[in-house]
C-alpha cells in the first residue's frame, strides 16, 4: 500500500482566510514539508480547521494542487450508504470501476484494522460516535492519497482504540506529506516529525519542535515529557 | 377495521354538513342518497374509474419522470435553470382551456392529450421540492467529495441527489394528491371515458348523486394513490425515521 | 322602494341576452319597480341549480336542460323565453367533405354536452340514414371553431347558427349549417326564463317580462342604438363577432316573453324519453307556469 | 437586463415552435400579435390583472395560513392526522365544477367563493411540506428538548417548528406557483372580472390573440409573484445556505 | 448558583438496553451516588452513550425520575438561535419568563466563563468545533439540575481550555449527582469521586475505583499516576 507518487511539499504562500469581517489569517506563509507529518496544535477557535480547509482548497482563493484525503472534523458519513461503501466513497465518486474492484480488499482489510469488520454492512446511524469517527478514519485512509489532512481525527476515541489507531495511521501514512490537527499534545508528539503551535488571531505558527526518533515514539519517553510541558505552555500563550 | 371507522365519521360529517347548511340535494346530496346510487351504478362508476386510474398512474409515473429529470438539470446547470425554470414556473399559471386545443392539435384527441395534461399539473411539485432539495445538500459533503476529486456530475447523482431524496418523497406526496384533478383536467380536453367526463355529464342531467358517487370513487382512487405512495416515500429513505 | 331581483344567465353575456341588457341600461326594469342584478356564471349547468337553493331569483336556461333537471326532481318552473326556436346546428366546413348529412359515414364528429348532443345527433343521423354508429364521436369541450378550423374534426354539433358562421367567417372561412329542427329533432325554446316551483312571484314575473318585451320591442326598432348601448355596457362585447352576431341574433329574439307552446314541450319531453334522456315525462303542468 | 434577455429568448422561442408546428393563428398566435394586443389592450388587461393579482394574492397568504395551521395541528395531534389528513387528500380530487355551486351557496357571488376556491388549490402543497418537514425533526433535538422538560407545544412551536421552515419555504415556493391557477378557477366559480373570466370571454369569441395576451399577463404575475415567494422564503431561513 | 433541590442517586436496576436485535445491556444493575460525580470510561461501542440517554429516560422502557441537564455526544444547537438564546434553550423550552429573565445573567455569566462572551450574538454555524462544544456545555450548565449527564463533553477542546473548564465544571456542578463519560483517563481522575470502566457486550461496569482527594485533583499527583496504568490496563481487557 505504498503510493506511486512521491508526496509533495504543502505551501501556504501569503494566504488571506476571512469568513465576512472576521479575519483569521492575514499574509500566513507557511511550509509543511513533503513526506512528513506535521502535527498542528492550537487553543479552540484559533483557525486550524480553516487551515486545514485552505490547504484542501476548500475556501476563497485557495486552490487544491495535489490529490489529497480529507478527514474533517466531523465524520461526514452519508447515511443512505452501508458503512464499507462510505469508506469506499472516493472511489465511487471517481467511477472508475476497476479501481473501486481492487480497493474493496483494502477497505475490508481497513475496516477490520479499525475493529469494525463486522460492521461493514451497518448504516452510519447504528454506530456509536468512536465508530463513526473510525469509519471516516478508514475512509480518509483507503483513499491512498500523497497528502493527508485530518482533523481532530482521533477526538472521540478511547485511550487503548486511539493508541493503536495511532500506531495504524503512522504505519500506513509514512512518506506521505500529513497535516494532522490534534488537542492532545502526547498524541502530536507521538505522530508527527514536526509540531507546531497555532496562535492567534491573526493566525500565527509557532517555530517546528522536532522530536527525535521514528514514528510512532513511545510516549513514556523522558525527553518527550518535557516537550509535553513546552507545548502546553505554548499552547498557553507564554512561549518558553 | 381503522379506515372503516374513519369512513363512517366521514359519512356522518357529511350528513351533519347537509343538514347544517340546508344544502338542497341536488347541490349537495346526502350521503345515504350518494351511497345508494354508488351502489346500484357500480359496473359504471368502475368502467369509467378504469380510464382515470389509467390517466392518473400514468400522468404520476410521467409526471415523476418529467419533474424528477428538469429538477436535476436545473441543479446541473445554469443554462437550464435561467431558460427553462420560468417556463415551467409558467407552465403552472396556464389554464386547461387555453392550452387544450394546442394539445389535441399535437397529439390528438386521443389518451396522449389527456395524460399530458395530467402530467402537466402533476410534475411541477416534483419538480419544485427535488431542485430544492438538491440545493440544500450539506456543504460539509460537498466538500468532501470535491477533496475527492469527484466530477460535479458524480457529486449530483452521489451525493446530492440521494441527500434530497426526502424533498422528492415529499413532491412525489403532493403529485399523488394531486393526480385525481390532474387526470379529470385532463379528460376536459376532450374525452368520452372516466370519472371526469361522469361527472360533467350527470351534472349536466342534473344527476347530482351520480356525479358526487363519480366524486367518491375519485377521491378515493386519490386516497390510494397517496398512501401507496406515501409507502413508496418512505422505503425510499429509510435511514431517515419519520414519525406517523 | 325597488324590489332587488337577483338573474343568472347562462353564459358570459353575448347578443343571446340582448333584451336583459338593453332592458337594464335603458332603465326598464327599474320603471317598472325592479332593482335586477345580472350575473353571468361560467358553467351553463350551475344558474338553474342555484335557482332551485333559493340562490337567486330567475336564470336563463335551456328547454332540454330545464325538462332534464325537471326529471331529476329540481323544483323549477318556466315563467318566460328569450329565444323560442333552437339555435343548436350541425355544422361542416363548406369547402370540406360531407355536403350532405349522410357524407359523415365513417367521420369524425365533435360535441360538447355529452348526452343531450349524442341524442339530438342520432336524430339527425337516423334521419338520413346512418347511425351513431357510423360516426366517431369527439369531445371537443366547446373549442367547436378550433377544432373545425384545425380538421381534428369534419363537423361540430353544438353550434348556434347566430354565432359559429360568423366566427368561421372571421377566421376566412365558409360554414354550411343544418338546423337540427329541420332534420329530424322536434323544435323546442332554446332560452328560456326558469325559476324556483315554491316561491315564484307571478307578480313580480310580470313586471320582469314587461320590462323585457318593452326592450325587445325597441332593440328591433332602433338595432344600431342597440348595439351602441349593448357594447358599451360591458367588457370586451364590443367586438367584430359580436358585432357580426348581433345582426342574426335580433330576429330569434322572441317578441313576446310571456308566449308558451304547450304542445312543443310535451313532444319533445317525448323525444328525451324516447332517446332515453329522461326516466319519465313529469306532467307539463309541473313545471309551465303561463304568466298572463 | 438579464429578465430581458430571457424575455426575448422565450418570444424567439414562441416564435419558433408556431413556425415549427404550424400551429394555426386562432390556435397558437404568433407573439408578434399577441404583443400587439398587449400593447393595445394594456389598460383592459391590467384592469383585469388587478382583480386576479388581488385573487392571487388573498388565496396565497389564506392558503398559507390555513396550510401551516393544519400541518402543525396533524404534526400535533394524531386525531387530526386520522380525521383530517384524509379529508385534506381528498380535497385536491375535487374538480371545481362539482364544488362551484356549494361555495355559492355558501358564500354568495361575491369575492369570498372566488378566494375560497384559490385558497383550496393554494393550501395543500403547504400542508403537506411542511407537515412532512415536522415528522422529520432531528431525533437529537427531540431529546435534547425532552431532557429539559418542553412540553410537546413548546417542542413543536420552538423546536420542530424551526426546524421545519425550509420545508415550509419549499411549499410556499409551489404555492406561489399554482396562486395564478388557483385564482383562474376561482373566477370559474363565477366572476366578472379577472384575466381568467377575460380568457374564456375571448377564447369563446374567438379573439384568440387577446387570450394569449391575458395570459402572458397572467404568467408574468405568476413569475412575479413566484420570484417575491423565493426571496421571503430564503430569507425565512438564513442558517441554510442555498445554491442558486 | 446552588441548586435547592437535594440531588438524588441514579439507580439502573435490571435495564435491558437493545437496538432491534442488538443488545447492549441485559440485566444491567448499577447505582450513581447522590451528588457525587462518577466518571464512565469504557471501549468505543461499548454502550456509554446508550448508558446515558437510558439514564436520561430516552430509551424505550427508561423513564425520567428527576430534572436532568444533559449534554450529548454531539452539540445539538439549534441553527436558527443564536449562542445565547441557545445556552437559555431550556428557560424558552420551559415557557416560564421570569425564570428565562433570571437566566439571562447567569447564562452571559457562563458564556464568559467558557470563552465565548463575544460571541453571544453569533449564530452557530458561524462557530468552531470546540466553540460550539463550550456553548453547548455552558447550556447544560446553565440548566442548574441536581442531576448532570455528560457525554464527552470536552472532546474537542484543547488541552489549555480542557483544563481551565474542567474546573469550572467541578465548582459548578459540586453536590451534583453527575455522571461523565470521557475517554482520557486523567480526566477522569481530575474530575471523578467514583471513575467506573464499563466493558461488554453485555455492558457490565468494572468495581467503582475512588480516587482521594477534593476535585479537581492535580494529575500530576503520584498516586494518581498509578491509577492512570490501572486504568488504561482495565480498558485494555486485563484488570490488574
Ligand atoms: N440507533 C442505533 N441503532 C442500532 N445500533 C445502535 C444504535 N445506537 C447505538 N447502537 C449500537 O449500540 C452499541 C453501543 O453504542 P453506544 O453509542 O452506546 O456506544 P458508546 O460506548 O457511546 O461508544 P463511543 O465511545 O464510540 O461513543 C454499539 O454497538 C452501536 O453500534
Ligand atoms: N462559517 C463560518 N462563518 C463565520 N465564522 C467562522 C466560520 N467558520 C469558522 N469561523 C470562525 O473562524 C475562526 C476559526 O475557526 P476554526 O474552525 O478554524 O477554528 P479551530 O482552530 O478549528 O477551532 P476548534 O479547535 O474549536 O475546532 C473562529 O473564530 C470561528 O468562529
Ligand atoms: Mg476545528
Ligand atoms: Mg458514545
Amino acid at each position: 500500500m505504498t503510493s506511486l507518487v512521491v508526496a509533495p511539499p504543502l505551501l501556504v504562500c501569503r494566504a488571506h482566510i476571512a469568513y465576512g469581517d472576521r479575519r483569521v489569517a492575514r499574509d500566513l506563509s507557511l511550509e509543511f514539508p513533503a513526506g512528513r507529518t506535521t502535527c498542528l496544535l492550537g487553543r479552540s477557535g484559533v483557525g486550524k480547521t480553516s487551515l486545514l480547509r485552505w490547504l484542501a482548497g476548500l475556501l476563497p482563493g485557495a486552490t487544491q494542487a495535489q490529490p489529497i484525503a480529507f478527514m474533517a472534523q466531523s465524520d461526514l458519513l452519508l447515511p443512505w450508504l452501508s458503512v464499507l461503501d462510505n469508506v469506499l466513497l472516493g472511489y465511487r465518486l471517481r467511477g472508475d470501476a476497476a479501481a473501486l474492484r481492487s480497493a474493496e480488499g483494502r477497505a475490508r482489510a481497513l475496516l477490520d484494522d479499525v475493529g469494525l469488520a463486522g460492521r461493514s454492512g451497518d448504516r452510519p446511524d447504528q454506530l456509536s460516535g468512536g465508530m463513526r469517527q473510525r469509519a471516516a478514519l478508514a475512509r480518509t485512509l483507503c483513499e491512498d492519497r500523497p497528502v493527508v489532512l485530518m482533523d481532530e481525527p482521533f477526538a472521540h476515541l478511547d485511550a487503548v482504540t486511539r493508541f493503536d489507531l495511532q500506531d495504524l495511521a503512522a504505519r500506513l501514512l509514512a512518506d506521505r506529506t500529513v497535516v494532522m490537527v490534534t488537542h492532545d499534545p502526547l498524541e502530536a508528539l507521538r505522530l508527527g516529525h514536526h509540531i507546531r503551535v497555532l496562535s492567534g488571531p491573526p493566525l500565527a505558527a509557532g517555530e517546528p519542535i522536532e522530536p527525535s526518533g521514528p514514528l510512532p515514539r513511545d510516549p513514556a519517553d523522558a525527553a518527550l515529557l518535557g516537550l509535553h510541558a513546552r507545548l502546553l505552555a505554548e499552547l498557553r500563550g507564554q512561549p518558553t | 377495521m381503522r379506515p372503516l371507522v374513519t369512513a363512517v365519521g366521514l359519512l356522518l360529517g357529511w350528513e351533519g354538513l347537509v343538514w347544517l347548511t340546508g344544502a338542497p340535494p341536488y347541490i349537495l346530496p346526502p350521503p345515504s342518497r350518494v351511497l345508494t346510487v354508488l351502489i346500484e351504478r357500480l359496473d359504471l362508476l368502475l368502467a369509467e374509474a378504469l380510464w382515470t386510474a389509467a390517466e392518473m398512474l400514468i400522468g404520476l409515473l410521467l409526471g415523476l419522470a418529467l419533474g424528477a429529470a428538469l429538477a436535476v438539470a436545473f441543479a446541473a446547470s445554469a443554462g437550464w435553470r435561467r431558460w427553462a425554470l420560468p417556463l415551467v414556473v409558467a407552465s403552472q399559471a396556464i389554464p386547461v382551456i387555453a392550452i387544450a386545443p394546442l394539445l389535441v392539435l399535437w397529439l390528438g384527441y386521443g389518451m396522449a392529450s389527456k395524460v399530458a395534461m395530467a402530467a402537466l399539473v402533476i410534475f411541477f411539485p416534483v419538480v419544485s421540492t427535488l431542485y430544492d432539495g438538491l440545493r440544500r445538500t450539506d456543504q460539509g459533503w460537498l466538500d468532501l467529495a470535491r477533496t475527492m476529486d469527484a466530477n460535479p456530475r458524480a457529486i449530483l447523482l452521489q451525493i446530492r441527489l440521494p441527500a434530497a431524496l426526502p424533498a422528492l418523497a415529499s413532491g412525489a406526496r403532493i403529485a399523488a394528491a394531486v393526480a385525481p384533478i390532474g387526470a379529470v383536467i385532463g379528460e376536459w380536453v376532450g374525452a368520452s371515458a372516466g370519472l371526469g367526463y361522469l361527472m360533467t355529464l350527470s351534472l349536466a342531467r342534473g344527476q347530482t348523486p351520480l356525479a358526487f358517487a363519480a366524486l367518491v370513487v375519485l377521491c378515493l382512487l386519490g386516497l390510494a394513490l397517496y398512501h401507496a405512495t406515501d409507502r413508496a416515500a418512505r422505503r425510499l429513505v429509510p435511514w431517515q425515521s419519520q414519525g406517523e | 322602494a325597488q324590489d332587488k331581483v337577483r338573474l343568472l344567465l347562462d353564459w358570459f353575456v353575448n347578443p343571446d341576452h340582448a333584451a336583459l341588457v338593453i332592458a337594464k341600461q335603458r332603465g326598464l326594469f327599474t320603471k317598472h319597480g325592479l332593482d335586477v342584478e345580472l350575473i353571468a356564471p361560467a358553467d351553463p349547468n350551475a344558474p338553474p341549480k342555484l335557482v332551485a337553493a333559493g340562490q337567486a331569483d330567475y336564470a336563463v336556461s335551456y328547454q332540454p336542460t330545464l325538462q332534464m333537471l325537471v326529471a331529476e326532481g329540481l323544483p323549477l318552473v318556466r315563467v318566460g323565453v328569450l329565444v323560442a326556436q333552437p339555435l343548436n346546428s350541425l355544422v361542416v366546413l363548406e369547402d370540406g367533405p360531407v355536403k350532405t348529412i349522410a357524407d359523415f359515414k365513417g367521420r369524425k364528429i365533435g360535441y360538447s354536452i355529452a348526452g343531450f348532443e349524442e341524442a339530438i345527433l342520432g336524430a339527425m343521423l337516423e334521419k338520413a340514414g346512418l347511425t351513431l354508429k357510423d360516426v366517431t364521436l369527439i369531445n371537443i369541450n366547446f373549442a367547436l371553431t378550433k377544432a373545425l378550423m384545425s380538421k381534428q374534426v369534419d363537423g361540430v354539433i353544438g353550434a348556434f347558427r347566430n354565432f359559429e358562421l360568423n366566427d368561421l367567417a372571421l377566421h376566412k372561412a365558409q360554414g354550411r349549417l343544418w338546423p337540427v329542427e329541420a332534420n329530424g329533432v322536434p323544435t323546442y325554446d332554446e332560452l328560456v326564463l326558469v325559476a324556483k316551483r315554491e316561491t315564484v312571484d307571478a307578480a313580480r314575473t310580470k313586471k320582469l317580462l314587461a320590462a323585457i318585451a318593452e326592450a325587445t320591442t325597441w332593440l328591433l326598432a332602433n338595432p344600431d342604438e342597440a348595439w351602441r348601448l349593448f357594447s358599451t355596457s360591458g367588457k370586451e362585447l364590443d367586438n367584430e363577432l359580436n358585432k357580426l352576431a348581433w345582426k342574426d341574433t335580433l330576429p330569434l329574439l322572441a317578441t313576446d316573453p310571456t308566449a308558451l307552446d304547450r304542445d312543443r314541450y310535451q313532444v319533445f319531453a317525448d323525444f328525451l324519453l324516447k332517446r332515453r334522456l329522461i326516466k319519465q315525462a313529469p306532467p307539463l303542468d309541473s313545471y309551465l307556469r303561463p304568466i298572463r
